[in-house]
C-alpha cells in the first residue's frame, strides 16, 4: 500500500457529499418512519408486527449490499493495489455488521408472536446469521495483524473468499430448510406486497443507504488520518 | 389522547414493534457517534502532532506542494509514474 | 540496461509502512560477488528477499540478463538458491533425508546430494536425526542444500552464523568454485568470507532521508 | 510430478514420524462422538436419529483441529519460504500439502467412521452413504481449511481466528454430507447430494490453492 498516496481527491469529493448525505439520511428516515409506522396498513394476519418488516428487510438488503461492496473494494485493492480501496472495505465492515445484527434482532422480534419462540431456524434468518459471522471474521482478521498493509491484504482475501461462498451457503441453507421444515413465516410477505407497504420499505432502504454513505465517509476519513499518523510517528523514529 | 395510546400500543404488539425499532435506533446512532468521534480524535491528534513538529517538517519547501518528488513517486507501483491523487 | 549478470535499478523497499531503503542500485557481472553491510534493520535481509522475489520492490526493478525478474518469476526461482536466517531442518528426519527432500525438488538433485554432504563434512552424520544436530551442523546442512540446487545466483543471509572455522573455509571454497563457474553471489555478512576485494553495498548509512509525509490538504 | 509427489511423501512421513499427528485427529473424532451419548442419553432411538449429524460435526471439527499442521511447522523452521522459492509453484505446493493433510487427517476419519456409526446405532442403510459422502466431503474440508491456515500462519495465536474464518465455509459440506446419509436411511436416492459434494470438492480443488497461495505469499514477505 502506498504510504504517500495523496487522498486529496477523495477528501474533496467527500467534503461535498457529506452534508448532502447527512441531510438526505434525516429526511428519508423521517419519511420512512412516518409512512412505516403511521401511514400504512396493518397486516390482516400478523397485525402491527408487520411494521417490523420496514426495519428487517432493508437491514438485510444493506447487510448483503455492503458485503458485496467490501468484496469489490477488496478485489480492486488486491488487483490494482489501490491504496484507498482497503480503507473503504475496512470502514464498511462494521456498518454492514451492524445492519446484519439489526436484521437478526428485528427478524426474531417479528417472528416471535407467531412462532411462540424468539428464534426459528428459518432459511433467511439462518443465512443472515452466517453472514454476520462472515463479517465478524473479516473484522477479526484486520485486528489480528499488527502490520496494517498485511492486514489489508489478508482481509481482502477473506472478503473475496467469503463473497464467493455466500451464494453456495445461501443455496445450501435454503435447500436444508426446505428439507427439514417446509414453509416459513417470511415467504408470505415476498410476493403480494401492496404498494402502500412498498413505499415505506423503499424509503427506509434509501434512508439506510444514505446513512451508510455518511458513516462510511466518517470512518474512511478516520482511517486516512490514522494512516498519516502512523507514517508521521514512523518517520519521527527514522528521522 | 386515545389515538396516541392506540398508536403506541401497536395493536397489542407494542412489545415487539418498539424494541425492533429501538435496537435499530440504538445500534445506528452508537455507530454514527463512534465513527464521528474517532474521526475527530484522529484529526486532533494529527493537528497536534504536526503543530508540535513544524520546525522539522514545514520548512522543507516542496515544489508544487504535496509530497516531495521521491515520496510522490512512491505512490506508483510498477512504473514509477507519479500519480498524485488516489 | 545491463544485458548480462544481475542488476538492481534504484530499488526502494517498503516493509509494511516503514521505508526500509530507497534508491539502491547494484550491478553484478557473472562470477561476481556483492557484500551487503549495514547496521541491524538497515534492510540487508529485505534486499536479499527482494532479489529472491519473495518481496516486491516498492519502486525500481531487478534485472537478470537484461530481463526484469518480475516478468518470469518461475525462471528466476529456478536459477537462485537462498539461505535465510532459518535452516529448514526437520528434527524427525535424518541429515540424509532432509537433504534428499530438497534434492528431489530439483532435476538431477539426488546425484549431487552425496557430494554436497562431503563438501560440508556432513557425510558421517548422514543417519543422525535433525534434533541431535548442533546449530553449526544444521547451518552446514542448510548450506549443503544450495550445492544440490543448480543455481546461478546465491543469496546468502548471514551464512556464517554459528559456523566454526573449518565450515567457514568450506563455505569460502564453495563460493569460489561457484563463482569460477560463472555463478553470482549476494551475501549479507559482517564476517570476512575470504572473497578478496569485492564490491560492498552499505545500507542504512547515511540514514535515508526521513520519510516526508504530505501536508494535510 | 516428482517434486509434487516428493512433497506429499515428505508431509505424510512427517505426520507419521511425529507419531501423534495422524492419530490425533482420529482420537479427537472418537472423543467428540463419545460425548454425545453421555450428553444426550444412551437411548438408541435418539442416537440413531442424530447419528449422521453428530458424525459429520465431529469429523468437521477434527479436521479443523489439525489444520494448523498444514503450514505452521514449515513456516516456523523456514521450509515454507524455501518451498515458495522452489521450482514447484506455490499453488501446487499448497495442493500437495492439502492432499497430504487429507491422507493423514481426512482418510483416518473415514476408516474410523464405521466403528463410530455402530456406537451411535446409525441405521446400516446409511453407512455406505456416510463413507461415500465423507470421501467426497473431507477433501473440501482440507482445501477450504488451507485458506484459513495460510491466512493465520504468521499469527501467534491464530487458532481461534482460523476456526472463525473456516467454519462458516464448512456449512455447505456439512449440510449436504448429512443430507446424503439421511436420504440413504430414508431409502431415498442420495446421488444428488453426493454430486453436490463432488461439485464443491472440485471447485475447492481449483479455487482454494489460489487463495491459500496468495495468503501465503503475504506472510512470506
Amino acid at each position: 500500500m502506498h504510504r504517500f498516496a495523496n487522498p486529496a481527491r477523495f477528501l474533496r469529493i467527500t467534503d461535498a457529499v457529506l452534508p448532502w448525505s447527512a441531510a438526505l439520511t434525516i429526511v428519508l428516515l423521517a419519511l420512512g418512519l412516518y409512512y412505516g409506522l403511521w401511514a400504512s396498513p396493518v397486516d390482516y394476519q400478523q397485525g402491527a408486527t408487520v411494521r417490523i418488516m420496514y426495519i428487517h428487510v432493508p437491514a438485510a438488503w444493506m447487510g448483503m449490499m455492503i458485503y458485496s461492496l467490501m468484496a469489490i473494494a477488496s478485489a480492486v485493492a488486491l488487483i490494482w493495489r489501490h491504496p484507498l480501496a482497503d480503507l473503504i472495505a475496512k470502514a464498511a465492515a462494521p456498518i454492514g455488521a451492524s445492519f446484519t445484527f439489526i436484521c437478526l434482532v428485528s427478524g426474531s422480534l417479528w417472528g416471535a408472536p407467531t412462532w411462540g419462540t424468539w428464534w426459528v431456524w428459518d432459511a433467511r434468518l439462518t443465512s443472515v446469521l452466517i453472514l454476520f459471522f462472515l463479517y465478524l471474521g473479516y473484522i477479526a482478521i484486520w485486528q489480528a495483524f499488527d502490520d496494517p498493509t498485511r492486514a489489508a491484504r489478508a482481509a481482502a482475501i477473506v472478503a473475496l473468499v467469503g463473497f464467493v461462498n455466500i451464494p453456495i451457503i445461501k443455496f445450501s441453507v435454503d435447500w436444508w430448510n426446505t428439507l427439514h421444515q417446509g414453509e416459513s413465516l417470511f415467504t408470505g410477505h415476498g410476493s403480494e406486497i401492496d404498494p402502500t407497504m412498498l413505499r415505506p420499505l423503499i424509503l427506509m432502504a434509501l434512508a439506510f443507504t444514505a446513512y451508510f454513505i455518511t458513516v462510511l465517509i466518517y470512518r474512511v476519513r478516520a482511517e486516512i488520518i490514522a494512516r498519516k499518523l502512523r507514517v508521521l510517528r514512523l518517520s519521527a523514529i527514522e528521522g | 389522547m386515545t389515538a396516541l395510546r392506540a398508536f403506541f400500543s401497536m395493536g397489542g404488539y407494542a412489545a415487539y414493534v418498539w424494541p425492533a425499532f429501538a435496537t435499530a435506533a440504538v445500534v445506528l446512532s452508537v455507530l454514527l457517534l463512534a465513527s464521528r468521534r474517532r474521526w475527530r480524535a484522529n484529526a486532533a491528534a494529527l493537528a497536534s502532532l504536526q503543530a508540535a513538529r513544524p520546525g522539522r517538517r514545514g520548512t522543507r519547501a516542496t515544489p508544487g506542494g504535496g509530497a516531495t518528488p521521491v515520496a510522490a513517486s512512491l505512490a506508483g507501483d510498477t512504473a514509477p509514474a507519479v500519480h498524485r491523487d488516489a | 540496461m545491463p544485458q548480462t549478470g544481475f542488476a538492481g535499478e534504484s530499488l526502494s523497499c517498503l516493509r509494511g509502512e516503514r521505508l526500509v531503503f530507497r534508491e539502491v542500485s547494484f550491478h553484478l557481472e557473472p562470477g561476481g560477488a556483492l557484500l551487503l553491510e549495514g547496521p541491524n534493520g538497515s534492510g540487508k535481509s529485505s534486499l536479499l528477499r527482494l532479489c529472491a522475489g519473495l518481496l516486491k520492490p516498492a519502486e525500481g526493478r531487478l534485472v537478470y540478463k537484461g530481463r526484469d525478474i518480475a516478468q518470469d518469476p518461475e525462471a528466476h526461482r529456478a536459477r537462485l538458491a537462498y539461505v535465510g536466517h532459518l535452516d529448514a531442518v526437520k528434527a524427525v528426519f535424518t541429515v540424509a533425508e532432509n537433504l534428499a527432500f530438497w534434492a528431489a525438488l530439483v532435476p538431477g538433485g539426488a546425484g549431487r546430494a552425496q557430494a554436497a554432504l562431503e563438501r560440508f563434512e556432513l557425510d558421517h552424520l548422514a543417519e543422525v536425526p535433525g534434533r541431535f544436530l548442533s546449530a553449526g551442523q544444521r547451518r552446514r546442512l542448510a548450506l549443503a542444500r544450495i550445492l544440490v540446487q543448480p543455481a546461478d545466483l546465491w543469496l546468502l543471509d548471514e551464512p556464517t552464523n554459528s559456523l566454526d572455522r573449518a565450515a567457514c573455509e568450506a563455505l569460502t571454497a564453495a563460493i569460489a568454485t561457484h563463482r569460477s563457474g560463472g555463478g553470482l553471489v549476494v551475501a549479507a555478512t559482517h564476517v570476512d568470507l575470504g572473497l578478496g576485494t569485492v564490491p560492498v553495498l552499505r545500507l542504512g548509512s547515511p540514514a535515508p532521508a526521513p520519510a516526508v509525509a504530505p501536508e494535510v490538504s | 510430478m516428482s517434486a509434487f509427489s516428493a512433497l506429499i511423501a515428505r508431509d505424510v512421513r512427517l505426520a507419521f514420524r511425529q507419531g501423534s499427528a495422524a492419530t490425533l485427529s482420529v482420537m479427537f473424532f472418537f472423543l467428540a462422538v463419545m460425548l454425545f451419548p453421555l450428553g444426550v442419553g444412551p437411548e438408541a432411538a435418539i442416537l440413531a436419529r442424530i447419528a449422521s449429524g453428530v458424525l459429520w460435526v465431529a469429523a468437521l471439527l477434527s479436521v479443523l483441529l489439525s489444520l494448523d499442521r498444514l503450514f505452521q511447522a514449515d513456516y516456523e523452521d523456514g521450509s515454507l519460504e524455501l518451498l515458495a522459492l522452489s521450482g514447484l509453484p506455490l499453488e501446487l505446493t499448497v495442493l500437495a500439502k492439502c492432499l497430504a493433510h487429507w491422507l493423514t487427517a481426512g482418510l483416518p476419519l473415514i476408516i474410523a467412521a464405521p466403528v463410530l456409526a455402530l456406537l451411535l446405532d446409525l441405521p446400516a442403510k446409511g453407512l455406505a452413504a456416510l463413507l461415500l459422502a465423507m470421501a467426497l466431503g473431507t477433501p473440501s474440508l482440507s482445501l477450504i481449511g488451507a485458506i484459513g491456515a495460510a491466512l493465520t500462519v504468521s499469527l501467534r495465536r491464530g487458532g481461534v481466528l482460523l476456526s472463525l474464518l473456516v467454519l462458516p465455509l464448512y456449512i455447505p459440506v456439512l449440510i449436504f454430507g448429512v443430507a446424503a446419509v439421511e436420504a440413504a436411511i430414508a431409502g431415498l436416492p442420495s446421488i444428488s447430494h453426493l454430486l453436490i459434494l463432488a461439485a464443491i470438492a472440485l471447485a475447492a480443488l481449483v479455487l482454494c490453492p489460489l487463495a491459500a497461495a496468495a495468503a501465503l505469499r503475504l506472510s512470506l514477505e
